[in-house]
Parts: structure tokens; sequence; C-alpha cells
């Protein structure tokens, strides 16, 4: 019974714990960097500098200004062909949302399968081009860390093995599917400990600058 | 016991080899056979001795006996009389008490070592045995003695294949399928709750002309069991173009859109509902507005709700307790290691001496 | 449709209310007419007969409609009134033959084109012409 | 990690050869420097340095990586061992790493191998912070950790003095207040303009760069004219003068404290209600923007840069200014500009001149620094590697056509002076103030 098993625990322990150390991983991280000590800024803010403002930048740096864009433009933008894909497989597929919505209770319809093939299919190879392009630019050779393969190899497997289950390939389907559950619950599990915590203190990081440099006037 | 063969039983029921070769048709289109190897079927039957069978029930529920009578082709009719010599099944005959288990010890001694033991419910050994007797012997030991004169045994629902309902947790009689049991012999499980008739016959034939089939994983027969409904739906369309039924009387439901949202287990089910049919290939479940429960597989039972969607949790335990108590967890050990961060920040300053408390931090980014 | 058991106990099941594969009508018919031209040619040239199980293969009524429509009806229909009856039938092509089978209580029970010169359930079995001859004898007796 | 495997400036010989003060042991240094960066782990370093991806497009905005191509300037990897010692030290995490062994202690070779990092090719201009995609401030993180060098014994020898003389003198080009006394005296005569000193009260302390002291005394007549012509109650105070705060650019905390309380209690002793800063960019990060940190509360008075008093003044119509029709490109200075956020301030100033404004390519948040910011100017062993940034700077202004640089920084001024000389350039950075000083109305 080694399918059903592995589908059952994904559908269940797995899940469960997956979704405990997420909240519990996430909560840790959050609280344990801002409980750490946060002087205020004393210094008058220039006239006409508004919290609003300093949050903008939450949303403005989504994407590069002008003047960066001739050298940082490319990858960008296969970053956003990763990161685009990957939410309209996450956010479109009818399963994946029946998931949130048994969850959180939130729903919305859902996208066709081969939509949602196309840009998990987008979303993976967008993924590959970024690992070589770590590989190869000597500038991300030199900065990246454990964190930074591990984290692409837990991002990157939800992908092959959910079209591998789109499309029964692989054997098994059950298994692949409790297998494709499996490496999404990883992913979930490992969000808080590693880079891609990103996805929630990127607010929280664009949002200090945001802040300081608002109260200076200058802009971001 | 009978040494007349199979189609010498169609003649002398006053039938020609013509309903012989309908009967075989009949039997190779449920089995999906090729026409070479249905002709080769036919060949197989018409020489082949009518197997004596007995047929024992345990843990079960008389549904899987109820689904093989409505058997409609191969007819039950032709299986009972013509392909094989049902020499025991306490359900459906006459004797009872003492003489039917008299009737049976006659019918397996006389065919001792060359019977096909059909087994519908599982078996419980927990505590000696003592959840499940007949005739003071428990079901445990009445299986091992039973198929240590059987050629062979198929395990028929899924409480004989997988343990079925008794083993659904929290397993108070600590059923086990057959296969645990017989481990000497070969063991044909034929799952589902109740399985579908035209199965169960057309696995009897199919080890009647050929032997054991080809097994899947699970000790099914790759026959009926190789597809998944899902594969084979005729509704899989609608989930491949993301169309789904959101309750049962919405409009996707009226239009006959996938019930993959209400809970079908159709993506994870082996069985041949989707092709066989039920009923003399009337419909299916799904065919009747109703989701795949999953019954053919171990423990559909114990996978959450029938109503829940494949992709969601099983859904045993309370959400939000656990999670806030993972947040409330989470936060206590942030809140320790940043304290025990900041002591350290606050003693090293102490015993510097050329930093005063004075030295502010400046830079408020710090 | 299959489902009609008797007049009173109408099966209900619900069909689709469009074919939401998109592929056009006649797509499952024409590839079934290929194949029957391929095993015709086939027997021809080696005389390796050939069949196709209909039943298994649950074409939609417009499929139905579209296959019937082209192999039509030939010069031969054979009934047996056996188990519930059976009708072969030659189509208007030279040994195409739709064989139908039913079961007890009159439901179609299997489905078949069979391609052969004759189709092997018409032809008289040497064991059922002996039992024949030992009861006609009989008769005069 | 070492520097050796990367490429070796030509002409440069020292990098690599860190430069040590004290005779401390290196673990005595690393426990200093250890130390100071767990005072600066605070809640915002922290969200930085949790937050990073390893994107590595800081190292596309940053000078010296797009100038060089040698990924050890990429900004992030400059801040490499105060990030792996929070990782270790203070992040949430840190009991896992330091468990499991995952993140290394820093050593004292690495932090001296990395002093060329964070001296010598960095003049925490902030352009990374503009490009981040989350947004990181790396400019302070490299503050920050400037602290902990500074402590460790661990500065470039040459901005370590320049520190120093600051600290002990008053200032780090040696304007003294004696010096200060005479070259007003020598102005205020040369130019025939009133400069008071040291005047019990008045409604604006007036502040000054020692650059400009020593090297471009024609500012304070600039200023002084200026002034005069918006009538303002003003003075200079030989107790509080000197804007310039090496202690900040090098990391020294007491340092950067004794020269903004200088600033402070003089601005108070007159009653000012306003501090006007000079042409000198990280002097307006010092007081506007970590003064009143420092003092511990609010500023009780108003600390304008010098554009900002002049964009003030014209909006008010009290300063009147003959038209100047020349072409003229404007150089921000990052820390008045892009850190400082007075972009708009000079521009007003130059529309009111009517000067043909041709901004670079690159211009306001998101100009290139001069190269000689953060005290890189004063590393003489830096300079090789400054004259190839400063190329960049080069070219964006001869991409203008424009026949006038025109800027609001003495130490930008005086990069731009030391690489007109290099390469023999056509261009020369020109002083704001003294552009409008020069273009003075008669008053009505």
């Amino acid at each position: 019974m080694g399918g059903g098993t592995l589908l059952d625990f994904a559908r269940g322990p797995g899940m469960e714990w997956a979704l405990a150390i997420l909240v519990f991983g996430i909560v840790w991280r959050l609280v344990g960097i801002f409980t750490l000590k946060r002087p205020k800024d004393l210094a008058e803010p220039r006239a006409g500098a508004s919290a609003i403002g300093a949050m903008w930048v939450i949303i403005s740096r989504t994407w590069p200004h002008k003047e960066f864009r001739e050298r940082v433009l490319h990858w960008e933008v296969v970053s956003y062909l990763f990161h685009g894909g990957y939410a309209v497989a996450i956010l479109g597929y009818a399963p994946h949302i029946l998931l949130i919505r048994a969850l959180i209770g939130i729903s919305w319809p859902g996208l066709p399968g081969g939509v949602i093939a196309f840009a998990a299919g987008i979303s993976g190879v967008a993924l590959i081009a970024l690992l070589m392009h770590r590989l190869n630019s000597p500038v991300l050779r030199k900065i990246s860390n454990f964190d930074d393969y591990f984290s692409w190899l837990v991002a990157f497997m939800p992908l092959p093995t959910g079209l591998m289950a789109y499309y029964h390939l692989g054997g098994n389907y059950e298994w692949m599917l409790g297998f494709h559950m499996l490496t999404g619950e990883i992913l979930l599990a490992w969000l808080p400990f590693g880079k891609i915590m990103h996805t929630i203190l990127f607010a929280f990081s664009r949002g200090t600058t945001g802040l300081a440099y608002s109260r200076k006037g200058a802009p971001l | 016991m009978s040494n007349e063969t199979i189609s010498e039983s169609f003649r002398k029921a006053g039938m020609s080899r013509r309903a012989f070769l309908k009967f075989c048709a009949a039997a190779a289109s449920v089995l999906a056979l090729s026409p070479a190897e249905a002709g080769e079927m036919t060949r197989r039957l018409a020489q082949a001795r009518r197997p004596d069978v007995i047929y024992l029930s345990y843990q079960e529920c008389t549904g899987c006996l109820e689904s093989l009578t409505r058997s409609f082709s191969p007819g039950i009719g032709h299986l009972l009389f013509n392909d094989i010599s049902l020499d025991f099944d306490d359900t459906l005959q006459a004797a009872a008490g003492e003489a039917a288990e008299a009737a049976r010890m006659t019918a397996m001694k006389k065919a001792w070592g060359k019977y096909i033991l059909v087994v519908d419910g599982s078996v419980s050994p927990k505590d000696g045995g003592v959840y499940c007797t007949a005739a003071g012997k428990s079901s445990v030991a009445d299986l091992q003695y039973a198929a240590s004169g059987a050629q062979a045994v198929v395990a028929v629902g899924t409480c004989a294949s997988f343990g079925g309902l008794p083993f659904a947790a929290p397993n108070p009689t600590g059923a086990v399928p057959i296969s645990e049991i017989v481990k000497d012999k070969p063991v044909i499980n034929v799952s589902g709750c109740p399985p579908i008739a035209e199965v169960i016959t057309g696995a009897l034939l199919y080890y009647v002309s050929f032997g054991v089939p080809a097994l899947d994983r699970h000790g099914r027969p790759v026959n009926f069991y190789g597809n998944t409904i899902h594969d084979r739906c005729y509704r899989r369309p609608f989930y491949d173009q993301g169309l789904f039924a959101h309750t049962f009387d919405d409009e996707g439901a009226r239009r006959g859109w996938c019930l993959f949202e209400l809970g079908c287990k159709g993506p994870v089910t082996h069985n041949a509902c989707a092709t066989t049919k039920w009923n003399g290939g009337t419909s299916y479940p799904i065919e009747s507005g109703h989701g795949c429960l999953g019954c053919s597989e171990p423990n559909f039972w114990d996978r959450g709700g029938f109503y829940r969607p494949l992709s969601t949790p099983t859904g045993h335990w309370s959400g939000a307790q656990v999670l806030g108590g993972a947040a409330v967890a989470g936060a206590a050990v942030g809140v320790a290691v940043a304290g025990v961060a900041r002591a350290r920040q606050n003693k090293k300053d102490d015993h510097k001496p050329d930093h005063k408390p004075a030295d502010k931090d400046h830079d408020r980014n710090g | 449709m299959v489902g009609m058991v008797d007049g009173h106990n109408r099966v209900i099941s619900i069909q689709p209310a469009h074919d939401p594969s998109g592929a056009p009508g006649g797509a499952v018919a024409r590839a079934l007419l290929s194949q029957i031209a391929e095993a015709v040619d086939v027997y021809i040239h080696h005389y390796i007969p050939e069949i196709i199980d209909i039943g298994a293969l649950g074409l939609s009524a417009p499929e139905r409609a579209i296959l019937d429509q082209a192999l039509g009806k030939g010069e031969i229909s054979v009934e047996i009134t056996v188990a519930g009856g059976s009708q072969i039938e030659e189509t208007q092509f030279a040994g195409v033959w739709r064989v139908r089978h039913y079961g007890e209580g009159g439901a179609l029970q299997t489905e078949w084109i069979e391609i052969t010169d004759v189709p092997e359930i018409i032809k008289s079995d040497v064991a059922d012409m002996a039992a024949g001859l030992k009861s006609l004898r009989e008769s005069w007796a | 990690m070492t520097t050796s495997d990367t490429a070796v400036l030509p002409g440069d010989p020292h990098v690599g050869v860190p430069d040590k003060q004290g005779t401390a042991s290196d673990a005595e240094r690393l426990d200093r420097a250890m130390h100071s960066f767990l005072r600066d782990f605070g809640a915002n370093n922290a969200v930085y340095l949790e937050s990073c991806v390893h994107c590595g497009q800081c190292a596309e905005a940053c000078q010296y990586y797009v100038q060089t191509g040698d990924p050890k300037y990429t900004p992030i990897w400059k801040i490499e061992p105060f990030k792996q010692a929070y990782k270790r030290e203070m992040g949430p995490l840190s009991p896992i790493y330091r468990l499991l062994g995952l993140k290394k202690r820093v050593t004292a070779a690495e932090l001296a191998e990395w002093q060329e990092l964070i001296y010598d090719s960095c003049t925490m201009c902030g352009r990374c912070t503009l490009v981040c995609p989350m947004g990181i401030d790396i400019a302070s993180l490299v503050g920050s950790v400037r602290h902990g060098m500074e402590a460790a014994g661990l500065v470039p020898h040459d901005l370590k003095v320049t520190m120093d003389r600051a600290k002990t003198e008053g200032s780090p080009l040696g304007a003294t207040p004696k010096v200060l006394k005479e070259r007003l005296a020598w102005m205020a005569d040369e130019h025939q303009v009133e400069i008071p000193l040291d005047l019990d009260k008045a409604d604006i302390l007036v502040t000054i760069s020692s650059i400009e002291i020593m090297k471009y005394p024609q500012s304070i007549a600039a200023l002084a004219k200026v002034m005069r012509h918006v009538k303002a109650s003003w003075t200079f105070r030989s107790d509080g003068y000197e804007a310039t705060n090496f202690g900040m650019l090098g990391g020294d905390r007491v340092g950067q404290r004794q020269a903004t309380m200088k600033l402070i209690e003089a601005a108070i002793k007159v009653g000012a209600k306003v501090v006007i800063l000079p042409e000198c960019g990280h002097a307006y990060q010092a007081l506007r923007w970590q003064g009143a940190n420092v003092y511990g509360k609010p500023l009780p008075f108003k600390v304008l840069n010098i554009s900002e008093y002049l964009a003030e003044k014209i909006a008010e119509g009290k300063l009147h200014l003959k038209t100047d029709t020349r072409s003229v490109t404007f150089h921000d200075p990052c820390q008045v500009a892009r850190r400082g956020g007075a972009i708009a301030a000079p521009r007003e100033v130059l529309h009111a001149l009517g000067v043909d404004l041709r901004e670079m390519k690159d211009t306001g948040a998101f100009n290139w620094c001069c190269g000689g910011g953060g005290g890189v100017v004063t590393i003489k062993r830096a300079d090789p590697l400054r004259y190839r940034v400063f190329q960049i700077k080069m070219r964006q202004v001869d991409d203008t056509g424009a026949e006038l640089l025109v800027s609001t920084c003495s130490n930008c001024r005086q990069t731009f002076d030391d690489g007109q000389a290099h390469f023999h350039w056509d261009k020369a950075a020109h002083s704001l103030l003294e552009l409008v000083a020069d273009n003075l109305a008669e008053r009505s």
C-alpha cells in the first residue's frame, strides 16, 4: 500500500506538520527580528513626509528604476517568469484553490489545466535558467551559499512533480501526487528558515528603507 | 468434483457451441482481451475442467455476494451452472448448521488441493480470534485450514483484499486482509465495496483459462484495475479545462462537469467502473452525478471525508488550534532568542569601559 | 444509450451538455472506419480476421450515428436465438460484419465489428453436428 | 575567502595589505569588533540582513563593480562578515546556526581582509539601496561595519590619521579656531564683506567645512555676501564651526559624537533658530539626519544645507539674482541628494539663476558618486581605484555637453579637482554658492 500511504501522509500528518512549522517558523523569525532594539529616529522629518509614501516603495520596488534597467532588467524578467508562472500555478489551479479554501476559506475560479501546465513549465524553465545564471555569474557564485541552492531545489521540486502528476508520468499517479504534495509541504516547512522567507520579509525590508527615506524626503 | 469440460457442460444443458462462443465473447469483452487472446481463451475454456469453488465469508456484509449474483455477462447462471462447480457457499445453499459444516468438509475433501477458495470479508486474529468465529472455530484457523487445500485464493471485496470496513480506525477486531494470513498460495485481490459483478466473474474465468493473472502492486488483476476511474472518466475533459461542479445541484452538476471539488477520488482509484460499469453496463457513480468514493483502494474510509477534495487535508486535526499553538510557540521562541541576544548586547556594553553609556547609537539604522 | 433496462425502470445518467474535448464530431467514427479498412486489407492478403469491440469504446450518440450511416446494411442478416439472442449483419462492405449479442433480459451484452468471411458464431460446430446427427437418427427410430 | 583570487588593480600595490592601529592581538581586535557588531544588530539592520536573496543586482548599481567587473565589489559581499556574525550571534535562527555549526565564527583575518572592501571601495553612496529588490539599505550596513572595524583598529591609516586629527584639533585638515579666524579676516578684507564671528546671539549659526577653509576660502566670502544680501542675523562660532564629521565616516562613534555635539552646543548657545550646513555632503547626513539621534532628543533648531537655505530665500523673494545664461550640469552629492532628500533645492536655485540646466543621464537620487565620499578621498592607496570609478562621472558630465559643472559639496569638488588633474580633464567643478554670490543682483 506504498502509494496510498504516501498520499495519505501528505494529505494528513505531512500537511499538518508543514503548516504548523510554517506558522511557527514565520512567527519565530518575525518576532525574533522585531523584538530586537529599534532606536527611535529623532530627526525632524522633511515637510510632507508621509507613512503612505513610505509604504509605496513596498510596491514600487517590484520593478527596477529605468536607470538600472539596462544592467538588471533581463534577469529581472527571467525572475518574474519564474515568480509569475509559480503564482499562476499555485493560485490558478483548481485543486490548489480547493486546498486554500480548505485552509482559509476563500476561493476563486480556476484556470484550465493546460494553462497551468504552461505556466508551471515556464516557471520551471526560468528557474533552471536562474540556477545556471547563479552558477555562471562570478558575482552570484561569490555571494551564494547553501541556502541559495537548497532553497532553489525546494522551490523547484513541486514544478516537475506537479507536472508529472498532472500528465500521469513517472509511474504510479497516486505516488506521484503524494510526492508532489510532499514537495509542496517541504517548501512550506522550509519557507521560514531560508531565503524563501523573502516572500514575507520583502515587505518589511522595503518598508524599513521606505520609512527611513521618506522621512528624509528622498525618493526611492 | 467435476470431470466434464466447460463446453461439455454447455452442451449437456442443451446449449450449442454458439451459446458458448457468445459467453466467451462477453467474457473477453469484460476482460478487454485482444482478438488473439479472446480466441485463446475460447480454446482453453472449451477444454478446461469446471473448477470446484468453495466460497467462505468472514467479517463482511454480504454486499459482495449480492453484487456477484447480479452478474449480467457472463451471467451468474452460466457461472454457477456451467463454468464452475460451486461446492459450498453458506449464504446461497439451503443447508444450515451442522449439515452445512458437514457438506463443506465433504466438498473440500473431495477436491482437496484443487479447489479455488473464494473469500469475502476480513479475518480477525486479535485476542485469539474471538471476534469472528463459526462453529467454534476462529476465522483465522478456518481460513488457514481452507487455504491449505486450495490451489488459489480469490479475495473478493475490499475487506478481504485490504481489511475493509472492519479494518477502519480504530480497527477494534484487529482485522487483517486475507493476504496477511495466506502466504503460501496465490491470492488474487478483487477489491471494491463491492466489486463489480463482472469483475468477480471475469477474474474467476481468467484464472480458469490462464491461471493467475498479472497483478498490480495491491495484488489486483491488471485487466480490471490497471486504469484509474479518472483515466477513463467521460468527465475527464472538464477536469482538464478546469470546469467543476461546486455543489450537487449547481449548473456545473447539471451540465455534467467534473466532480473533483465534491471529493471525487477517481484520480487515485483503480477500478473498471468507468468502462465495465454497473448493472449490466448501465452506468457508474460519476455518471449518476456522485464522485467516486475510492472503494477499491486500501483505507478509503480513513482518508478524510468522502466529500473532501483530494488536494485538501484529510482533516483529522483542528487547524485553528494547531496553527494558533504554533504561532504562540513561535512567538515564545522568537522573544526568547531576541531576549538572550539583547542581554548579550547589554552585558558586553557593561564591561567595556571605553564605551561610555552616553555613547548612544546615532545611526537609526543600527 | 445503454440504460433502458425496461419500461418502468428508466435509468437517468448525466451526459455532458457539450463535447468538452472540442473535437469536431465524427473524429472517433472516422478513426474506426480507417481501422476497419486497414483490417479488410489485412484479411484480403493474409486471411487474418479482426474483431473491434465497439461496446468498450463508449461511443457518443452522434459518433454512433455517423458510424451507422457510413457502414450501412449489406445483403446478409442472421438472427441467432440462443441465450437471449444475437444479431449478425453484414454491412454494405463485404466481409465487414456487425455482431450484437443480447443477454437474457434483452439488454445489449456485447457489440463488435468482425472482419472475416463468415463470423465464427454462424458456422455449425462439428460436435454440435454429431449431437444433432444422433438425435436425427433417434427421431427415425 | 581570500582576495588573492580576484583581479588586482594595476598600480595598486596596497590591496590585500590591511592597515592596523595599535598593538592589540587578533583575538582582542575580533572581540572589540564583535562587541561593536552586536551593538549595531538592531531591528532595522536585522530585517535587512534577513531579507537578502543573493540576487546580485546591487553589484550592477555599484561603481566599483561596474568599472572593474570584480565580484568582490558586490555591495552585499562587502558586509559579509557582518552578515555572518549577525546570523551566528543575533538573528532569530542564531541558536540553530550555532548549535549545528552552520555559520562559522568571523575571524580577525577576515575582518582585516575586508578592510579594503569596507573602506577603500565603498563611499557609502547608497546607489545599491535603490536597486535592491528587497530595498536593503546596504550603505547603512557599511556604516555599521565601519563601527566594528574602527573598534578593532582596522581602519586604513590615511583615514584614521584624518579622523584622529579631527578629534584632537577640531578639524581634519588643521583648520583650528586660530586658522579659522585668520581666514575669515583675510576673506573679509579681500572681499570687503563683513563676516561675523562668535556673536553672542544670532538667528543663524553658519558652519563650514575644513576643506573650504583650507582649499576654497572664497566660498566663505560667497556665503557672507549672500547673508548680507538677505540681511540675515548670523554668525560663525569658533567653538562650533567644523561641519565635517570624519568620526562618522570612519566608524568612530566617540569622534562622531564629539564633532556633532560641538555644533549643537554652539547653536544652542547663540540661540540659533537655523543651522546652515556648508557645501558638504556628509555634514548634512551627520547633523540633519543623525544629529538629533546623537543628541538624544529633537534638535531645538532647523538644519539646512546651504542650497536649501538659498532656495528658501529665493522662494521668499529675499534673494535676487542676475541671469546667467550658460549651460550647466549639476552633480548631486550622494549624502545630500540620494541619502539626504535635498534634490529639488539646488535645482530651484539654478532655475532662479536662469541657467540652461542639462541633467546627466543618471541624476538626482540616481547619480553616480564622484568616488571621493565616505572618506575614500583621504585613502592614498585607493587612488587608482578611485580614478577608475571617476571615469563614469567624467563620461556622464561630458555627455551633457554643459559648459559648467556645479555641485554643492566641497569634498566632491576636491575629488573633481584631483580627477581633473589626473586625467587632464577640461572640466572643473564649481560651487553653487559661489555661482549665486557671483550673480547677486543689486537690491531694488
